[in-house]
């Protein structure tokens, strides 16, 4: 009851390209089951975290599908519970353009809400961290912001508004870089801010006033001084989706039983949508290796080095190798598939080649037939 | 102060048999608590055929073990059952004002709970048993039973003349009335088998549970009791034919039938037909990994599980893991059972979080000579311990040391 | 199984005037302890109609709040339940304008139903009827459309797009008035339409191809001749609201035995959202007479004539007349009010005296203070 | 394949007791369903008090008359313990394998559901009583419990010296250690009486428990035999002082006076603080109708309600009707009461359902009368009927005919 969180489903959208057309970045289908926003949301509720409100600009319906009443999250509650906060929220009437405008949107559900401290978190990570941790260290650390990092390696195609932080030995930020893109390794920040409800209020009030609207820039930069802002450094996996390229790696680095093991059997469970699909029947003819495979599908042919989600069909004699097919994906007989990434409910007919490469993955889009 | 809506219709699951036919298998849990066909426990059927039926209120009847029951169905959620009218309710032996009565037959445990159903007010109650694999559409059934204002319509399959007389059998006329009911008969005079579904009138089987109570020399049990009197009473009684797939799954042979039935390419039993689709409660874990090496021919295997050895002609439950170089062929893996390298696991159904060292061999493993001929089958209880290079005789049924 | 429900929140709202300004007219408090929506939702409940997509436009976090999870209509359901259709849902970019348009946002949801017949409804009539009815007699009827009606006498003033149809004596329509006026009993429209679900989604392609909007008079009045539209006439109490005078002439109407029972004890309970209130408290020195008093209130004074919602506090000596107090109204000490409609947390400081008229009632905006 | 999420702290809450001082209340439903202050059931106040302190697993022990109990309870919902982890569940007996066991005392209750509680690996188990009428914040106590680190913490309330030979006293030393338990001493030697409110490290009271368990003379009792066992052993035990308001409902004269004491301006028990809010089960009734002429003077009256005639001093509960010229003073209607036209009811409680028939007399009705002296209760079980211009006598407890 002392923590509550906040969800952004919508920011980096720009960077995913096709696959974030129709939804947001918080729904996109990953690691065979789930969605992006699915390991947050799981981590704020195995800390015990039960007042979570979700802020969407746009394409939201998908993730209100997905979340439906909160149920699979435990979050279907007569108090407190899941919230999906609307743009418009507090009589706006254009959809917000950066994070600072967004939380005055959801300004009038802060204001409602009972607990102390807010946990606000973007949806493009995926990792498992135990909440209640970072609270303790921001407790102890008499802390006005904690901030969670972890020591990334800068590349220098990087394509993400990133913020890197140096700190003293106690942990504390000294010096704030938004848009760094030198390479090298640094405390990058993750996207996620401990602070206490009251003081976030305050802050919004301020850059509301001044017209501010870059969280990262306009908050932790600007204040970095006057705030103390602390570091919680997350030593262990994560995996950052800010690209179509970063997306597919993450997928194909959970073919790596260390990977799965951290993201999937770390605090708790990952909890997602249930489809209550039957068990994935694998043919007499079937040849499987090295993939990752959800439940109810059906798979007569030959798949390789694979992410296969809810529902997708390999017929006999088809080869996919090196390939993510989301939900529903039929691959029709003597297929053969080579870094492909299909969409939801995509067909490919019998006897298509279709090949991409190890940095250049083809997309094929939902529903599409090929 | 009425707390319920009215119900055309609820149903009462009879959840209470001790199973012990199912040996080791039931030893800490109700039958209807049993895994079955990778995710599912055998009262998902069930209860998944109430809710696609339109059946919103279920009673569930249990006194033996209820615990993992009661706990698997929880409040009902997974079935769409977590209803603030109706949803599914367990209903366990209470105190009355004077004795305290366990449940006797099946007719008893109905009776006791005539609170419980007077409350809906229904016009029908549907009688189930939790115990049958099979998926069906009551509301069919209950139309029929409309039609025919019949006060009680009784489910029936057709089963060959030869096995006729293992079952209850109605004896109907050309309108599917039934004019006789006869329990294993010897010389069976029809085919029509019934499949322990029953849809009454509730205020007329009110009035026979009523009368069989005060009956001191009664069972108390629908078959024995409560069909023959209302037979014998010239109630209108008819038989409801029903043509898919049905199996009492009440012993290990039938048990494990019914899961290989599932790999069968054309069961009837059409698990990925969304018409009528088996809820289950759902564990969270990862999606299944598949190694490379691994070998896996005509299998279902649920999500959870690591496979790094040959899977064949099974069905393997969440949360598995079968290591390199293992073999497991035609069998059921419960959910979390660990089978180490180089075992080897044939014809057998292996308990819940049942552990198989490395190199130890589990049924008749001389694979070619166990082509030849049926199988018995090996049964152990969960949690058993088979240590490395340790051995289970083909047909035996072993249970954890506790 | 065979019906769903669709509810629209928002058509009218502009002839309410203040008190729809920051709400849709579904969510407008009545009764005491109810908002408008809840009549027609709790009426399809009643009907044994478990799949309702309320189609949003905007101000509908009001209405989002209300909802919740629609536990309270036993509608959040794994299988089917509440679904709250937000604007834009099928790849539109604009709001809808009219009844047309809005379907057509959610023809997604519509196509992906299974039930066979759809009940259409607006929210701002207060009855109680039976559709499992209506369905009956539009099965028997071999209707394509049956729209509920009821005998209303049209007064010159009406500002509202009404409806009126004649009929045949088998109940067909064979007549369609869009925007009559003329005063006179006539057989009008409640703003409930019976259809197939299959035969809407067809409506709704061929107009949206003809770019119509108007479902009254585009599909109702263009086809009658076509379509075999078939009336159901409600023969019970109605109360519609379609301006201010109307709202409260609504709300005092329950004051009314005989309509309290027609509308509260007709075919099942009226379900709201829960607020947990303490039963209401009565004084020593309090004094009241026919009035409509919800829980949670706290009268220390007189109250005569009025519908007080839940949460209101009347201080001794003020004496509140003819009037409707939203919840949580603050009435203070020796006020005197009469003919006020107060919003919800509106605070009559003590003292005040405030007199509206049996035909312009004065309407305090929601938080303010007086 | 674990079910349930580890719990820090779990709340067993004793709800069996058959409630027989509340004699004619408590012919149909258990002690903790009988009605309170308007709108709530008694349990509502220990189940809220479990909200509000962030408990979200409760298992509700109760094996008499558990029907009414049952629904009310239901999914849990109403106090938000819908949970798919956890939430609240309803623990009746159940068959053990060989003997079918009902629950002894307190410890033994508990004690059977041990599986139940070790699911959630607690560290510690709140045990409540489902009889009192309380708002508290445990979560207070038990963090005094963890600063204390204490085996068992027991909360209790200062007690007027002269009443203390009522209560089970708690002896403690400066730090609120307790060194000694005295079941209703003769000469109390404190005035720290225990509310019944327990937690206790769940590795030592299972330790316990099963201790306990096995001594053929013990009554299974907290009270009389774990705690001073406990104690016996040197066991780290606390007291937890708390100071709002407490009342053990148990009898009709107590019950009538926590009704009472919720009119008196400022009781202790604040119904209105939002800070720790009771949760009731909702009936969907309308708000309810004062009509002109009706006279209410210092009332609570709840939904659902008609009132014609006078109301003074008293509790009304839902969907109640007062005819004209009636007149209710210092009684407490459960719901769905109706009095009559020119009734006069004073100093009653008044079952759900009851009738008074036009002119009828319940109590002393001489008004002027008895306001001189303190009366004794009247009570009228559930259902009960009384005929127009009918008399029940001041003190006079009857239930309806069957």
């Amino acid at each position: 009851m002392e923590l509550m969180g906040i969800i952004f489903s919508n920011i980096y959208d720009e960077h995913l390209g096709e696959v974030t057309k129709q939804r947001t970045l918080a729904s996109l289908p990953f690691g065979g089951r789930y969605r992006l926003i699915d390991f947050v949301l799981s981590n704020m509720v195995n800390s015990e975290i039960t007042n979570v409100g979700v802020i969407t600009k746009s394409n939201y319906q998908s993730l209100m599908d997905h979340l439906g009443k909160g149920k699979e999250w435990d979050l279907d509650r007569k108090i407190d519970g899941l919230f999906i906060l609307p743009p418009f929220g507090t009589g706006q009437k254009t959809v917000y353009r950066d994070k600072i405008e967004a939380l005055w949107g959801a300004k009038r559900y802060l204001e409602r809400s009972n607990e102390e401290y807010v946990l606000m978190s973007d949806s493009n990570i995926i990792c498992s961290i135990d909440y209640t941790e970072v609270l303790k260290q921001h407790i102890l650390a008499k802390a006005d912001i904690t901030m969670v990092t972890r020591k990334e390696e800068i590349k220098d195609k990087s394509n993400i508004k990133g913020i890197a932080v140096k700190t003293n030995t106690r942990r504390r930020v000294t010096d704030v870089l938004v848009n760094y893109n030198r390479p090298g390794i640094e405390q990058c920040g993750m996207g996620m801010y401990l602070l206490k409800r009251k003081l976030l209020l305050e802050l919004l009030e301020e850059a509301n006033s001044y017209n501010l609207l870059d969280f990262d820039r306009d908050i932790i930069q600007a204040k970095h001084k006057k705030l103390k802002i602390m570091v919680w450094e997350h030593k262990g996996t994560a995996l950052r989706i800010d690209s179509t390229q970063s997306y597919f790696e993450a997928n194909m680095a959970l073919l790596d039983k260390e990977v799965r093991d951290a993201v999937f059997r770390g605090e708790g469970f990952v909890y997602t949508k249930v489809r209550d699909e039957v068990p994935t029947y694998y043919g007499r003819k079937s040849e499987v290796e090295n993939c990752l495979i959800a439940d109810g599908c059906r798979i007569e042919g030959r798949a390789e080095n694979c992410v296969l989600f809810r529902g997708v069909t390999v017929a006999e004699g088809a080869a996919v190798k090196n390939s993510i097919l989301m939900q529903d994906t039929h691959v029709g007989k003597d297929v053969s598939l080579d870094y492909i990434i299909t969409d939801k409910e995509v067909e490919i007919t019998d006897g298509r080649m279709l090949m991409g490469a190890p940095q250049h993955q083809i997309i094929i889009n939902k529903g599409k037939i090929v | 102060m009425k707390m319920q809506k009215k119900k055309k219709c609820i149903a009462m699951l009879l959840a209470g048999g001790q199973g012990s036919r199912l040996g080791v298998l039931t030893k800490n849990i109700a039958k209807p608590a049993v895994p079955f066909g990778g995710k599912y426990r055998i009262i998902d059927f069930t209860l998944s055929n109430c809710v696609n039926s339109g059946i919103d209120t279920v009673g569930v009847l249990t006194q033996y073990k209820p615990m993992e029951l009661n706990e698997y169905i929880g409040n009902g959620q997974p079935w769409g059952l977590d209803r603030n009218s109706g949803g599914v309710h367990i209903l366990q032996p209470f105190t009355k004002i004077k004795s305290k009565e366990w449940y006797k037959g099946t007719a008893n445990a109905i009776y006791q709970n005539e609170l419980f159903i007077e409350q809906y007010e229904p016009t029908h109650v549907l009688v189930l048993s939790g115990d049958h694999i099979y998926k069906m559409d009551y509301a069919k059934m209950l139309a029929e039973h409309e039609n025919n204002h019949a006060d009680c319509t009784i489910a029936v399959i057709d089963v060959p003349l030869s096995e006729a007389s293992r079952f209850g059998i109605m004896n109907t006329r050309e309108d599917g009335s039934i004019y006789e009911f006869e329990e294993k008969p010897k010389e069976p005079k029809s085919t029509k088998a019934s499949m322990g579904v029953y849809i009454f009138r509730w205020d007329v089987m009110k009035k026979y549970l009523e009368q069989d109570s005060k009956d001191e020399n009664s069972d108390n049990d629908f078959g024995k009791n409560i069909i023959p009197a209302m037979l014998s009473d010239g109630c209108n009684m008819h038989a409801y034919a029903f043509g898919g797939y049905w199996k009492d799954v009440g012993t290990i042979e039938s048990l494990w039938e019914a899961n290989m039935d599932l790999l069968s390419g054309d069961s009837a039993l059409s698990l990925e037909d969304n018409e009528l689709k088996v809820y289950a409660r759902n564990y969270d874990c990862p999606p299944t990994y598949i190694f490379e090496g691994a070998k896996i021919s005509g299998a279902m295997i649920t999500k959870g599980c690591e496979i790094k050895g040959c899977v064949e002609n099974s069905i393997i439950s969440s949360e598995c893991i079968i290591g390199e170089g293992a073999v497991i062929k035609n069998s059921v893996l419960f959910p979390g059972t660990v089978v180490e390298q180089n075992a080897e696991v044939n014809f057998a159904i292996l308990g819940t979080g049942v552990h198989i060292g490395e190199g130890a061999k589990v049924g008749e493993t001389d694979f070619s000579a166990a082509e030849k001929k049926k199988q018995k089958i090996t049964v152990l209880g969960s949690r058993f311990l088979l240590e490395a290079n340790g051995a289970v005789q083909a047909g035996e049924m072993l249970e954890a040391q506790s």
